[in-house]
């Protein structure tokens, strides 16, 4: 009986959500689909508030699920063939400023409208057993949601950025009420490292805002303003600075700490669409801002930046080898992680970039279907701490399986997402001395591979420590039981994703080619 | 003659506010007060401003001066105090106090004040018949200021209105005892 | 048939798909779904063979590919590369993977996870017959990292043993090294020529060669980052360590992945690629001399174990150091043909380990013997199985060794005639330690009585794949008989087959190995059967060298060091530096640093309200003053 | 009649102000500090009304102005010795020095 209940929240909203909208071309939609798809969250925030607590977690999966038939929508809407911005809404906000609500999809932000929805569904599914304030969690994970989503899909640098801070306060409250260990103090160090990165972000926003004597806030005129409005000084000036601000927010080095500590202490779900969805902002955001606006100042800087990546890459990928927390690992692969996707911006290459994108992507669903497992075998076994953990995998077969799917997708292995995205970087840092000159991705290129065996070793040292091997704690073995249905249905749902991502990836490459070509022209990158 | 008045006027204001500051039992303090009152409100009348001097007298000698001296009454302990009447920072705010006066006394001394054929002056006396017979009396003229919209403070009247009874209401809540 | 070969490999990743997600529960249902689809794929590749041998020599290649991902102007596919190459390599493996899943049917019988158990085999089939049909130099890489991850799952298949947990980990990770340089081969590949093609490619290649684009070293280059991958999957030094400790995954696995096909894949690798490789004699000089290295190594090691099974692993290591060695000599077809040959007779060798350890539930060779009065139908599959990787004719082993052993011979690589000779010195020691092997665990005394009263017979399904690849291990060798060689003309690198000698050059060219080869079974016989030595004796004189082989040169206890010394040593130096000097140093530093001068700036709020007007005061006089004068 | 000139006014008015100045800033009495405050108000009052007789040419502004300073400054005294009843109902003292809570 539970699972049809499930089942049919999740499907007819789904079903309904993806029939309503239809193509632009054949007619006008009745209703805004991206203003949908931003309000939706904030009016589910509102109804939980208003409605009784037993109906608090049916509305929000509800919700969940209309999110995702929209942003399914979105996916089959994009026309890859005519690329540039779509289905773009416009509403005029504050004239004399130039601040406009201006919301559309590029085939980037397309695809991380699908990563939000994506992990948003599984993310609902995961807080489930939440039982503390269940109304007040669901309102600001809604909230949250809301916000990303938002920024996701803004066009507008002033909404970009409202939307952006919209999403980092309720995830203050996520972390600090309903989270673990020293959770204010991982609460705080998160917010105001975040808050510290938007700081750089917002002035540089006002300053390209100010300088380009236009005006605007708007990202495509910011773009093509990038020949004649910004010249190469202000460039040099404020790329690096506007990279650390979004930086930060992808925890690149040395500001990555938020990210092990925030994670560690926040609950399950907030640590998924953290990992997921609010740290690719930072990547999105460079390809979406600096990179179109500061062409110059990228090609300046980016060979030298790269660095900070690479130290990324490696270092957490070795400092994830000593850690004695299960969930902390799994934080620092995604720093690793994170910076392979800015390593891939730094290649300025169309494969590198489309690599950056799809391991954006890639990360989100995966990172959300480790950070989830973490959560449900913490749930089990109530403890993280890698010395008391161990063969847990007689006990939850399951949950194991999916486990070393999810350990294999953080790996790179083909056939899930994690490969595509790993190669196509890959691909785009290869420099050839062949053709006379050096790079210093001669360098990098192979160091950069590097990262592929050091993820292997502290992940199948993870699956090794908490699954395989004798059990250690009898305690444990008491109490550890199989994942339930409501449990697995989400995994097992970012695990599909991540297949489809890592099986056939063309459709995936093609949306973000859609973006990264136009861009790699207009930077006048690598081909 | 007259101008001797308001100087004397001037010497009993300075005396008295001198003790107000100075002297150590607080209800003498708050007799000296009084009495600068009354000179100031000689000085307005040496001014030609009849009702305001009486409303000087009423509600700063009337009221005031006897509200505080409740409030001394009320927290008498300190009247025996044999402490010291000055805080610590007395030659600081001797100091602090000698730099506004040196300020205000370079302003007033660079200022054109002293000159008294200031065109507005000479104007005002030379048609002063006209308005005197629209304002009578300085009452009515004063009343005309005050709520004439035109003028712009009938708003702020109504408003200072509201503020006193706030304040009376606010006085009273704050001052009450608390039940427990 | 051909048309429809992508089947090959999509048939078995059904079956994987419906075992995983719907039959589970059911374990006679999934062995049957997995074994009818590994069969359907053995018929198909049946009939693949046929019609490929039907066609013009010339055009015995097929191939068509669909896009996979496209990034102009690169465009991914996946594709189906039909040539005889490939036929050959797709009937050795649906054939073992055919066998070997009957087998265990009947070893795996009382495994609680049987159905998952047959999942992971039909994963491996699949992945492995993607990496064999691949048309492009993505696909097999894919293919090759598919077979790893099915390679780590097997192995660790009995997780809750802290040594297979350990050995499927090592396995995984050792691979990831050599992966690692394959994968900047193929990128580099990629990005050179703008296509992972394999006709491209070698159209590029051959084209650039000529009017000299492409400088020989630079393609030497590639391919020895391709061989990269290849020293990890077939195990060749120094990435050989995870080969013998792979052993711990049960033993049907042994057989179709460590033994027959999945290690095989590098050795087919070189083969695919041969283009790259043969360009420059450089990367042939090191592809040679690794093989040939390989080879002796492993088998001075495989003198001195105890463990059945890890006897015939240093045994597999040995032999694909030869199938190695033959590529870079330049036997192409020679190393092609001991592939095919050493699949059917070493995947009879584990079986039939298997079938011991079946029975006896043990591995020590030194708890077994006299097991022939047991295991009648064991015995002789085995023994024909140690006749023909020793090399004995008629048996497979001759046929495809001596080729190898001639092409080197005959070869150009720098050192070649030292690389014959530890050829020969090879085959002695392979005749040694496998009859070693054979006969202190089939003949003789029984040296543990209770085990071998429990002794018994494998059932049907077992035995039955045991004597299918007996005839098979005896006969595959007639395929490239000398002066007809069927084989060399199918299966050959370039437009023109390399000439089969006939049999009376061939025995004329080598009776020295083959006498050599007696003389090791002789010595084998006299210190194992007859007991004329005695082999303690033996190793308490030299027992310096017996330490060195038995504990394997060493090489475990140097990678361990590795990894905990220096490895997780600089990982501690990282995660110090990260916590103290990022996290308490710089991050919490700068939270300290403005709580410090909050602390510094409160002082100035005294509490005392006459401060604060003073204050005011003080300053509206002195702004008076600055401003006004 | 010969007028008292302004200037002296403005004189007594400062004298007053900085005496009134002196009291806020060096009395420990909080009462005491009131009727500082009061003083310097006074002193103001009498500023307004000085140049509203010679300046004002008619103008009430001055007067006015000094309507609302009387008024507010007897709402400011009833509601400040309030606020010294309560506290000295808090502290059991009416020095300003006792209340210091808000010391950083």
């Amino acid at each position: 009986m539970f699972p049809v209940q499930i089942l049919s929240t999740i499907l007819i909203p789904f079903v309904a959500a993806f029939c309503f909208f239809h193509s632009p071309a054949s007619g006008p939609n009745p209703l805004p689909i991206l203003t949908c798809f931003i309000v939706i969250p904030n009016l589910a925030a509102f109804l939980i508030m208003a409605s009784p607590e037993k109906w608090t977690r049916w509305i929000s999966l509800f919700t969940a699920s209309l999110e995702l038939g929209i942003a399914f929508r979105v996916f089959t809407l994009y026309q890859t063939a005519t690329g540039g911005f779509q289905l773009v809404e416009q509403v005029s906000w504050l004239n004399n400023l130039g601040i406009q609500y201006l919301v559309g999809v590029d085939g980037m932000s397309t695809l991380m409208v699908l990563l939000v929805a994506c992990v948003y569904f599984a993310g609902t599914l995961i807080s489930w057993s939440i039982s503390m304030r269940v109304k007040e969690y669901f309102v600001l994970f809604s909230l949250l949601v809301g916000g990303v989503a938002g920024a996701y899909t803004s066009m507008d640098l002033f909404f970009f950025f409202l939307f952006y801070e919209f999403a980092v306060l309720p995830m203050y409250l996520l972390v600090g009420i309903w989270g673990s260990g020293r959770k204010e103090y991982a609460a705080m160090k998160l917010t105001l490292m975040l808050l510290a990165g938007s700081a750089f972000m917002l002035v540089g926003f006002l300053a390209m805002y100010f300088t380009s004597h236009v005006h605007t806030f708007d990202i495509r005129v910011l773009g093509d303003l990038s020949q004649t409005g910004f010249n190469q000084n202000f460039q040099d000036f404020w790329f690096p600075l506007l990279f650390l601000g979004f930086g930060v927010i992808s925890a690149v080095f040395p500001f990555h700490t938020w990210s092990p500590d925030g994670y560690g202490s926040a609950p399950t779900a907030a640590s998924m669409l953290h990992a997921g969805v609010l740290k690719s902002l930072g990547g999105y955001s460079i390809l979406r801002v600096a990179l179109p606006a500061l062409p110059q100042g990228a090609r300046h800087w980016l060979p030298l930046l790269v660095f900070l990546t690479i130290i990324n890459i490696l270092y957490a990928a070795m400092v994830a080898l000593k850690q004695k927390d299960f969930k902390y690992v799994i934080a620092y692969s995604s720093v690793s992680h994170c910076g392979a996707i800015l390593f891939g911006i730094c290649t300025l290459q169309v494969a590198g970039l489309n690599g950056a994108v799809i391991q954006t992507l890639s990360h989100g669903i995966v990172a959300a279907m480790t950070f989830a497992l973490v959560g449900t075998v913490y749930g089990k076994a109530h403890t993280r701490e890698l010395a008391k953990l161990g063969g847990l995998g007689a006990a939850m077969p399951v949950l194991g399986g999916l486990f070393v799917a999810a350990a294999m997708a953080n790996v790179g292995l083909p056939g899930l997402s994690g490969f595509v995205g790993e190669f196509l970087i890959f691909l785009g840092s290869y420099r050839s001395g062949f053709h006379g000159g050096f790079d210093v991705f001669q360098v990098l290129f192979p160091t950069a591979v590097l990262a592929i065996v050091l993820t292997a070793i502290y992940y199948l040292r993870l699956v090794q420590i908490v699954f395989y091997g004798p059990v250690k704690d009898p305690h444990i073995k008491a109490e550890a039981k199989d994942g339930t249905f409501i449990e697995i249905l989400p995994i097992a749902f970012l695990l599909a994703v991540s297949l489809a991502v890592g099986l056939y990836p063309k459709p995936f490459v093609d949306l973000s080619n859609a973006a990264m070509a136009p861009l790699i022209d207009h930077i006048g990158g690598f081909k | 003659m007259t101008q001797a008045l308001f100087y004397i006027l001037a010497g009993v204001i300075v005396a008295s506010a001198l003790l107000v500051v100075t002297v150590r039992n607080l209800f003498h303090c708050a007799l000296a007060l009084a009495l600068t009152m009354f000179g100031v409100s000689g000085v307005y009348l040496y001014l030609g401003w009849e009702f305001l001097a009486a409303v000087q007298v009423l509600i700063y000698v009337g009221a005031v001066t006897v509200l505080i001296i409740f409030g001394i009454m009320l927290t008498r302990q300190v009247m025996d105090d044999k402490a010291r009447v000055m805080n610590n920072q007395v030659l600081l705010s001797l100091l602090a106090a000698g730099a506004v006066a040196l300020v205000l006394y370079l302003v007033i001394g660079h200022s054109d004040f002293q000159y008294s054929n200031h065109p507005a002056l000479t104007a005002a006396a030379t048609a002063p018949a006209a308005e005197a017979s629209a304002y009578a009396d300085e009452v009515s003229s004063l009343a005309a200021g005050l709520l004439k919209p035109q003028n712009g403070f009938a708003f702020a009247f109504e408003f200072v209105s509201i503020l006193l009874l706030s304040a009376l209401v606010g006085a009273v809540v704050v001052a009450r005892k608390d039940p427990s | 048939m051909i048309q429809h070969s992508w089947l090959i490999p999509g048939m078995p990743a059904l079956a994987y798909a419906v075992i995983v997600l719907f039959t589970r529960r059911f374990k006679a249902l999934s062995a049957g779904i997995s074994i009818l689809a590994m069969a359907a794929c053995f018929f198909l590749s049946m009939g693949v063979f046929q019609e490929l041998a039907k066609l013009d020599p010339s055009a015995r290649t097929v191939s068509f590919s669909w896009t996979w991902l496209q990034i102009p102007p690169w465009e991914a596919h996946v594709g189906v590369l039909i040539d005889p190459l490939c036929a050959n390599m797709l009937l050795v493996v649906t054939l073992v993977s055919l066998l070997v899943q009957i087998y265990s049917w009947g070893y795996m019988h009382d495994d609680e996870r049987f159905s998952v158990y047959f999942s992971y085999l039909s994963l491996f089939s699949a992945s492995m017959l993607l990496l064999v049909v691949a048309n492009n130099y993505l696909q097999i890489f894919i293919g090759w990292e598919l077979v790893g991850l099915c390679s780590y799952l097997l192995i660790g298949f009995w997780y809750f043993k802290p040594e297979a947990a350990d050995a499927c980990k090592k396995a995984f990770v050792v691979n990831r090294i050599g992966d690692m340089g394959f994968l900047m081969g193929v990128i580099t590949i990629g990005m050179m020529f703008q296509t992972f093609d394999f006709a491209e490619v070698q159209k590029i290649v051959t084209q650039g060669l000529s009017d000299h684009t492409y400088s020989t070293t630079f393609i030497a280059g590639i391919a020895l980052l391709l061989f990269c991958g290849a020293v990890g999957k077939s195990a060749q030094f120094p990435l050989h360590v995870w080969l013998p400790d792979a052993m711990e995954g049960p033993t049907p696995v042994s057989a179709l992945i460590h033994a027959a096909t999945m290690v095989a894949a590098g050795v087919y690798m070189v083969a695919r690629t041969y283009t790259l490789f043969s360009a420059d004699p450089l990367s042939m000089t090191v592809v040679a001399w690794v093989g040939g290295f390989t080879a002796l190594f492993a088998a001075t090691i495989a003198v001195a174990q105890d463990d059945i099974k890890r006897i015939l692993a240093y045994s597999t290591l040995s032999q694909l150091g030869y199938m190695i060695l033959s590529l870079g000599a330049g036997g192409y077809t020679a190393g092609m043909f001991h592939l095919t040959t050493h699949a059917c007779f070493k995947a009879l060798l584990f079986l039939g380990s298997g079938s011991v350890i079946h029975g006896l539930h043990n591995q020590d060779i030194w708890k077994m013997g006299g097991l022939w009065r047991k295991m009648k139908v064991t015995t002789l599959t085995f023994a024909v199985a140690t006749l023909a990787i020793a090399g004995i004719p008629p048996f497979a082993g001759f046929f495809s060794k001596d080729a190898i052993l001639d092409s080197v011979h005959n070869s150009a690589v720098p050192g070649h005639c030292v690389l014959y000779y530890m050829g020969v010195f090879t085959a002695f020691l392979t005749a040694f330690y496998m009859f070693r092997l054979f006969f202190v665990v089939f003949t003789g005394e029984p040296r543990d009585h209770h085990a071998h009263d429990h002794a018994h017979e494998s059932p049907l399904n077992m035995t039955g794949p045991l004597v299918v690849l007996a005839l098979l291990s005896l006969c595959v060798g007639w395929l490239n008989w000398p002066g007809v060689g069927l084989y060399s003309q199918f299966v050959h690198y370039g437009s023109v087959p390399e000439g089969a000698a006939s049999i009376g050059v061939l025995l004329g060219q080598s009776w020295p190995t083959l006498l050599l080869v007696v003389a090791g079974i002789a010595l084998s016989a006299a210190f194992y059967y007859w007991k004329v030595f005695s082999a303690e004796k033996m190793a308490e004189k030299f027992r310096p060298v017996y330490l060195l082989l038995k504990n394997k040169y060493y090489f475990d206890e140097m990678y361990g060091w590795l990894v905990k010394k220096v490895l997780f040593g600089l990982a501690s130096i990282f995660h110090w530096f990260d916590e103290k000097i990022v996290d308490d140093g710089m991050v919490d530093g700068t939270g300290w640093i403005n709580q410090k001068m909050g602390g510094l700036l409160s002082l100035t709020q005294t509490g005392y309200i006459q401060n604060y007007a003073w204050v005011i005061f003080a300053a509206v006089a002195v702004i008076f003053f600055c401003v006004s004068f | 009649m010969t007028e008292v000139p302004i200037v002296h006014y403005l004189y007594l008015a400062a004298v007053l102000f900085v005496i009134g100045i002196f009291g806020v800033l060096a009395r420990k009495n909080a009462i005491s500090v009131l009727m500082g405050i009061e003083l310097m108000l006074n002193a103001v009052n009498i500023n307004y009304l000085a140049f509203a007789k010679y300046w004002g040419g008619g103008n009430l502004t001055g007067p006015v102005f000094a309507v609302f300073v009387i008024t507010i400054a007897a709402a400011e005294a009833a509601v400040a010795l309030a606020i010294v009843i309560s506290i000295y109902r808090q502290l059991k003292s009416a020095n300003v020095d006792d209340a210091h809570n808000l010391r950083g």
